[in-house]
């Protein structure tokens, strides 16, 4: 037998306008954890659902346990030991968590020729999953009502429950909170030791080198080269998958903070268990960092103050002056932007086109005197905001759902900056981002910055908030803790704060 | 319980609140409506659409809407009222009226629904269809059948009538239980609903089933069946609305082309205000029963009060309306 | 049906029913078609019951250069804009069933009209009802002299529901019956609705009801089921009931006893004399008695009367049928 | 053209080869089908099929579904006739015709529409109800509304006729180009198509009808008024079916409560055809009429054949099947 447990040889695929692999390989031994690199659209995750059933790739072969082998789809992937963590969730809202977790594999009890789902063993096996991987969730909550990182854990047992001999695990990290990561980190180890291979997939460095045994480097479609992760180091790794030298991760700053421009103060949710009495000022030309667990209501924070979230008490100022802000459209008169955490959900109109989902927010800045719109000057604007931020697209009238997520997430940058906006609400702006992607994401935010505006950035990643803020906030369990100046911040410093209000 | 649990209670049973209500308003106004015979109709009148519903509401929560139920009802009730004639009737659909054991008519037009339900299944796993379209075009076809079947000679698209006394005693016949006397229609109906109870929640198919409502790619990637599931639903629905247009031919003792005719529309109506999702996902089958009891209590109802047909159909509008606008209050989550 | 046109020596001839799927029509559908047999092209097509649809139809026929169009209108005050059509194309336009208005009818000396007169099916309804109180004084339950009655009523608005309903009634006053109406309701023709609404009556009169009036058979029949539930028809428990159309079942439920009387429309005469008059004008001839072997009133109408169907002449009335 | 752009233009533009391949099918099978007048009447009966079909194709954009645009129809045919009859005709809707000038009748029947629609938003809007239960409660109260009208004495229920020429004109009258002669109605559909194609394409209201049709939070999100962006389409699609019920009174001289019956469904099925997303954010103006269009050819030219109703019913289903698992491929994602 082959010392490679899989093997995917010079795979091809091409989308409408696109040709997103271009003869690649990957070689995974079993017992390792293999990790997949590459900026936004280079092709990993479609090269995992060509391995998964989802595509068909149009040349190249696949060879299982040194078998070639065709997939045609999720079923028999998983019939073949191969299980997947997507990197778009998939819960069926509607239903209760351990119907997602077993969906297609229910437990069954048999009368004679009937059969029935076996509820009391499914909820069984459900705590008995759980207890070993040490998750914390209700099986019998609806996973509608569960958070993000919630949903990803369940997704995360789900892969494992399989009992798989491959793992491919696309971006499971993105919406977990740093104790969820240790633990992610712990099952891997274990699957490891069982001799489960896992292809692992994330733009976060860190947890690639302390967890990867080697690393795979696409760009751009093509295959780059596989390394042993020891060999490897976060600058050589940038440099193979950018294609190009960064010698640093953050752009130098250049604003200064001016007169104070926002102040809130006292703002508490309508809802309980949300934030209370939040204050904190803004000033001209200022970059805030929020800091906190994921949890601590920061995201609920920012959507009030975008008119998407009811307040129950507390005031706003915009130069001094207090204002009202019912609805997004408040806010955008007020010059508001807001980039929202979840971009698929309340992000992408995913069949309108580029130019659609990059004017849709300043639709009538764009009307001539007839009332009606300037599809000129709407095609120029776009083509402007796919150039200043190197967005990757075919041409502006590509549908938005085709772009990879880190494209998409630029199209809506460059949606809220056509609202000409003095102050941007940036929630997670570089989840899911490449390093260089997210580079340039930094570069726009210190040019917006240095240009005069106010930035509010909401990041669970501790060194883009003291890379990019002028202060920080940092919250726990809806309480504001704390500002702490970025010269003065430490990483042990805002942890402290972090967990503050945890009891 | 305080007051904040008795309005959760009240937002979460809505429909059913809507239901007492409006059987409360009726009495009031007519009070002779509360009487062993109306709550009798009622329930008869409402066992067949009840059934119907149950079907058409499997295919609304795989985020689908089937238009041929109607038809389907009409093409069953045909098959079953041609099939099911006394030998000595003078106008038989059949030259030669066939002798059939009472279960052979019944077995075929289940048969002949589930084949309808076949097509569209067919249509919509294979051809990715959407299910409107898709059903639309089987509800046309299936129109276009069975009027052919029904003017054939010697019936000539005249009504079908004379049916056999064991057919129609499935229709109106009852169980006398001494005191009280329960209808075979209502019985057949409650069967079904529990079976059906047990199909949505308890069998692999009916989890599919909201799954694939739900979120169709988390079905897929679930290594889920879609098409061979979407497939067994539609069948499944078919013979549900086959058994319907068994009980509309044996209750009212005959058939046309015409019966049936825009029960579709009854019947995602019925399932929408009993609960269930257009979007998918969402469903259950208590709902369902009180959906197509609000409808029935509407037209039983007004008809008992007296109110003019015209009159009739704008405070059934109105009332449509205002019990949906009660009930959805349940999903809209405080932000 | 039949391949395109154009073909063989027969005269082309288009009709368009209102409605296919309407029973009494499908009863002179039948008739035009036997009839046609070797003697002419009869071209047979639905409007579906919509206006605009049968306009789209006549505007097909006079494409296609009929030499006769039939037509069974939908609305009858639509009439003046498809015998407009005709005038301009020249083809001789035969209405049946539903009567155009005068004016429209005099628009031009082409057109004609096949039918009965929808008033007479009421005023016999009323006639079958006024024989039988007379005859059967018990018959008033609550002992007043006075008919109880319940109307169930075909589609709003459509021209046969509205005559009936109104003149069964004033034919019972004409004949001296005191009546008294306790509900009317639609049952949209239909046989299930017509089941349906009977129960809600009976469930709030009870037995206070006297006679049951129906806009045609189908919904008479269906009330007779929910009557039957309610125990009528049994153990010399009756109360009678009158439809239109003598359908099969119908004439079954005569001879059962359970319905009173009903009206024929008589389906084969009206399909003769709509077939024979417009073969005679697609020949290009002028219709007289001898050609068309029906009388023509005004030199445009001929009238096929209604018939009264009870228990006595149901047989009878059923081998014309 | 290679190979490859040859079949990707012909998924791309299927619907518009159905709609070719359609009328060459017919024509060979009956030549004298390719006449002038073949094709000037299939453009007179699309004509207020394409104006109701570009407003109930809004709402389904909006990721809704209008099932009171028939009776809508029906409604305003109603009100515009018998605002419109001849001063001597001898069975008036009034007691006292009124003598209005024709723009009269045909602001009011617009308005009409428009009201029923403002209704339908309102109700979709502010109480959240899902489109479909709003628009079967407008539906059912529109009916009723019309036929109270309708019922109204003098007229008690009969047929409106007698309409003044000069409104009939409307509907049958044509503008002669000497060689040629362009029906009213037809130029009044394809003005109203080509605002509607502004509106679909260059207004802000289209774009944001998209938006809500295509992502409701995202449009939120966004700062559109969702709520008043919704109001104004159902308003728009609701004066649009004015029109419509205007024109079906005019070309067929007269109205009753009952024109419109159904139109919904012939409107939604068209638009869908035409590539309309039942579940919103995707569809086209020339989409749209090329659906209307492939119904019109496919009732019209299976009439002309000369085939039996029951058996155009089947064939109609087929086609729809046919025609739109063709027109499918193109959004079926590559595997
Ligand atoms: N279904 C599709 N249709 C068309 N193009 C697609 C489709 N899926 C992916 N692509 C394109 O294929 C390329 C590779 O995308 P893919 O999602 O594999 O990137 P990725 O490496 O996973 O990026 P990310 O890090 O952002 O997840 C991109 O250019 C993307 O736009
Ligand atoms: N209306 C709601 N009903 C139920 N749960 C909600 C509601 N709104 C938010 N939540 C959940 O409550 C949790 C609060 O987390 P929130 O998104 O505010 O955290 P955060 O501090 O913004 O974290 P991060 O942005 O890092 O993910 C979320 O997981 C969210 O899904
Ligand atoms: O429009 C339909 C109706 O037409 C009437 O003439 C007939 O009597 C009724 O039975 C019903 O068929
Ligand atoms: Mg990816
Ligand atoms: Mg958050």
């Amino acid at each position: 037998m082959s010392e490679y447990i899989l093997e995917m040889q010079h795979i091809t695929k091409t989308f409408p306008g696109v040709k997103a692999l271009n003869d690649v390989s990957l070689k995974l031994r079993p017992g390792t954890v293999h990790a997949l690199m590459g900026e936004n659209g280079a092709g990993k995750s479609t090269l995992m659902k060509c391995l998964f059933g989802i595509y068909t790739q149009d040349e190249g072969t696949i060879v299982l346990n040194g078998e070639p082998v065709t997939i045609p789809d999720s079923r028999t992937a998983l019939d073949m030991g191969i299980s997947m963590i997507h990197q778009e969730l998939y819960p069926v809202l509607q239903r209760n968590v351990m119907e997602n977790l077993w969906l297609g594999r229910f437990p069954v009890k048999r009368f004679g020729p009937l059969s029935f789902v076996d509820h009391k063993k499914m909820k069984e096996d459900t705590m008995k999953l759980f207890e070993e991987i040490d998750v914390d969730i209700d099986p019998e909550e609806l996973a509608g009502h569960l958070s993000v990182s919630k949903l990803q854990s369940i997704e995360i047992a789900k892969a494992v429950s399989h009992k798989a001999r491959i793992i491919v695990m696309d971006e499971p990290t993105s919406s977990l909170t740093s104790d969820e990561v240790e633990h992610l980190f712990k099952i891997i180890n274990n699957l490891k030791a069982k001799g489960v291979a896992i292809i692992y997939i994330s733009h976060k460095m860190e947890e690639i080198l302390r967890i990867a045994d080697e690393v795979t480097i696409m760009r751009d479609g093509n295959y780059i080269g596989t390394w042993p992760s020891e060999e490897l180091t976060t600058d050589l790794i940038i440099k193979r998958m950018v294609g190009r030298e960064m010698t640093q991760l953050f752009p130098e700053k250049t604003n200064t903070p001016g007169e104070e421009l926002l102040r809130v103060e006292g703002l508490t949710s309508v809802r309980e268990n949300s934030f209370k009495d939040v204050s904190f000022t803004l000033r001209k030309g200022e970059i805030l960092g929020v800091g906190g667990l994921v949890g601590a209501q920061r995201t609920e924070v920012i959507e009030a103050l975008f008119g998407l979230r009811h307040l129950a008490k507390g005031k706003i100022f915009l130069h001094g002056k207090e204002i009202t802000i019912k609805s997004p459209r408040d806010a955008k008169k007020h010059r508001i932007a807001l980039l929202t955490e979840e971009r698929r959900a309340t992000g992408i109109f995913p069949m309108l086109n580029i130019v659609d989902n990059n004017t849709m927010a300043s639709m009538k800045k764009y009307r001539n005197k007839a009332g009606l719109l300037n599809d000129r000057l709407r095609e120029l604007d776009t083509k402007d905001g796919v150039s200043s931020l190197r967005i990757k697209t075919p041409d502006t009238h590509t549908r938005i759902q085709s772009l990879s997520g880190g494209n998409q997430q630029k199209v809506l940058i460059s949606r809220w900056l056509n609202t000409e906006p003095d102050i941007l609400l940036l929630d997670e702006p570089t989840r899911g981002i490449d390093v260089g992607a997210k580079y340039e994401i930094y570069t726009i935010i210190n040019r917006l910055a240095s240009e005069g505006k106010s930035v509010i950035m909401i990041s669970s990643e501790m060194a883009e908030l003291l890379g990019m803020s002028d202060r920080i906030m940092v919250m726990s369990n809806g309480l504001m803790e704390g500002i702490i100046d970025a010269s003065e911040a430490t990483e042990e410093r805002i942890m402290e704060l972090a967990t503050a209000g945890l009891v | 319980m305080n007051g904040k649990s008795i309005s959760k209670f009240m937002t979460q049973n809505a429909i059913y609140i809507v239901l007492v209500v409006l059987v409360a308003a009726i009495s009031i106004y007519s009070p002779n409506f509360l009487s062993f015979t109306s709550m009798r109709d009622i329930l008869i009148q409402s066992s067949p659409r009840v059934i119907i519903a149950l079907g058409s509401a499997m295919i609304l929560i795989t985020a689908g809407c089937d238009l041929s139920a109607g038809r389907v009802v009409g093409l069953t009730a045909v098959v079953s009222a041609s099939l099911s004639q006394m030998p000595n009737y003078p106008h038989p659909f059949f030259e030669q009226v066939p002798d059939l054991p009472l279960i052979l008519p019944i077995l075929i037009a289940i048969g002949v629904g589930a084949l309808v339900g076949l097509v569209s299944g067919l249509i919509v796993a294979y051809l990715k269809i959407v299910p409107f379209i898709a059903t639309l075009g089987t509800m046309v076809m299936t129109y276009g059948v069975c009027s052919l079947y029904f003017d054939m000679p010697p019936n000539n698209s005249q009504p079908i009538g004379g049916l056999r006394p064991e057919f129609t005693a499935i229709g109106t016949g009852a169980i006398d239980l001494g005191v009280i006397s329960i209808p075979y229609i209502v019985i057949i109906a409650a069967v079904i609903a529990l079976i059906m109870y047990v199909v949505y929640n308890k069998t692999v198919l009916g989890k599919n089933m909201f799954a694939i409502g739900g979120n169709p790619q988390a079905a897929v990637v679930s290594g889920i069946n879609v098409a061979t599931t979407l497939i067994c639903i539609y069948v499944l629905a078919g013979a549900l609305y086959g058994v319907g247009g068994i009980l509309e031919a044996a209750r009212t003792g005959g058939a046309t082309n015409n019966y049936g005719n825009m029960y579709e529309l009854d019947a995602i109506a019925a399932a929408v205000v009993g609960g269930v999702s257009v979007t998918g996902g969402i469903g259950t089958v208590p709902g369902i029963i009180a959906g197509v009891l609000i409808f029935t209590v509407i037209n039983y109802g007004l008809t008992f009060v007296g109110m003019g047909p015209y009159w009739q159909l704008i405070i059934k509008g109105l009332i449509i309306v205002v019990a949906v606008a009660f009930d959805v209050r349940k999903y809209l989550a405080r932000k | 049906g039949g391949s395109g046109s154009g073909s063989g020596e027969l005269p082309q001839i288009g009709v368009a029913i209102y409605k296919f799927d309407d029973t009494f029509m499908s009863g002179v559908r039948a008739r035009i078609d036997a009839d046609a047999k070797g003697k002419a092209k009869v071209d047979i097509v639905d409007s579906q019951n919509s206006q605009p649809t049968q306009n789209e139809k006549i505007d097909l026929f006079i494409n296609k250069k009929y030499k006769a169009i039939g037509v069974n209108v939908v609305d009858r005050t639509a009439a003046g804009v498809l015998i407009d059509k005709a005038k301009n194309a020249n083809i001789p336009m035969v209405f049946m069933n539903r009567e155009p208005l005068k004016e429209d009818m005099a628009k031009w000396d082409k057109v004609y009209y096949v039918g009965a007169k929808a008033e007479q099916s009421g005023e016999m309804q009323g006639k079958i009802l006024s024989d039988y109180f007379k005859k059967h004084p018990e018959a008033y339950k609550s002992g007043d002299k006075v008919m109880h009655y319940v109307m169930i009523t075909g589609e709003p608005g459509h021209q046969d529901a509205v005559l009936r309903s109104q003149h069964v009634i004033e034919s019972l006053k004409k004949e001296g019956i005191q009546v008294q109406e306790l509900a009317q309701d639609t049952g949209m023709w239909d046989r299930v609705k017509g089941q349906e609404k009977m129960a809600a009556f009976l469930s709030r009169f009870g037995d206070k009801i006297d006679a049951v009036i129906c806009n045609n058979d189908d919904m008479a029949l269906g009330a007779i089921e929910a009557l039957k539930a309610a125990g009528y028809f049994q153990n010399g428990k009756y109360i009678p009931v009158v439809g239109v159309d003598a359908t099969a079942p119908a004439v079954q439920a005569l001879k059962d006893g359970t319905l009173l009387g009903t009206v024929l429309n008589n389906a084969k005469k009206q399909g003769d004399a709509v077939f024979n008059l417009s073969l005679v004008l697609a020949k290009g001839e002028t219709p007289t008695k001898d050609n068309v072997g029906f009388d023509i009133v005004d030199g445009k109408y001929i009238w096929v009367p209604y018939e009264i169907v009870t228990k006595d002449n149901a047989d009878k009335i059923l081998g014309d049928k």
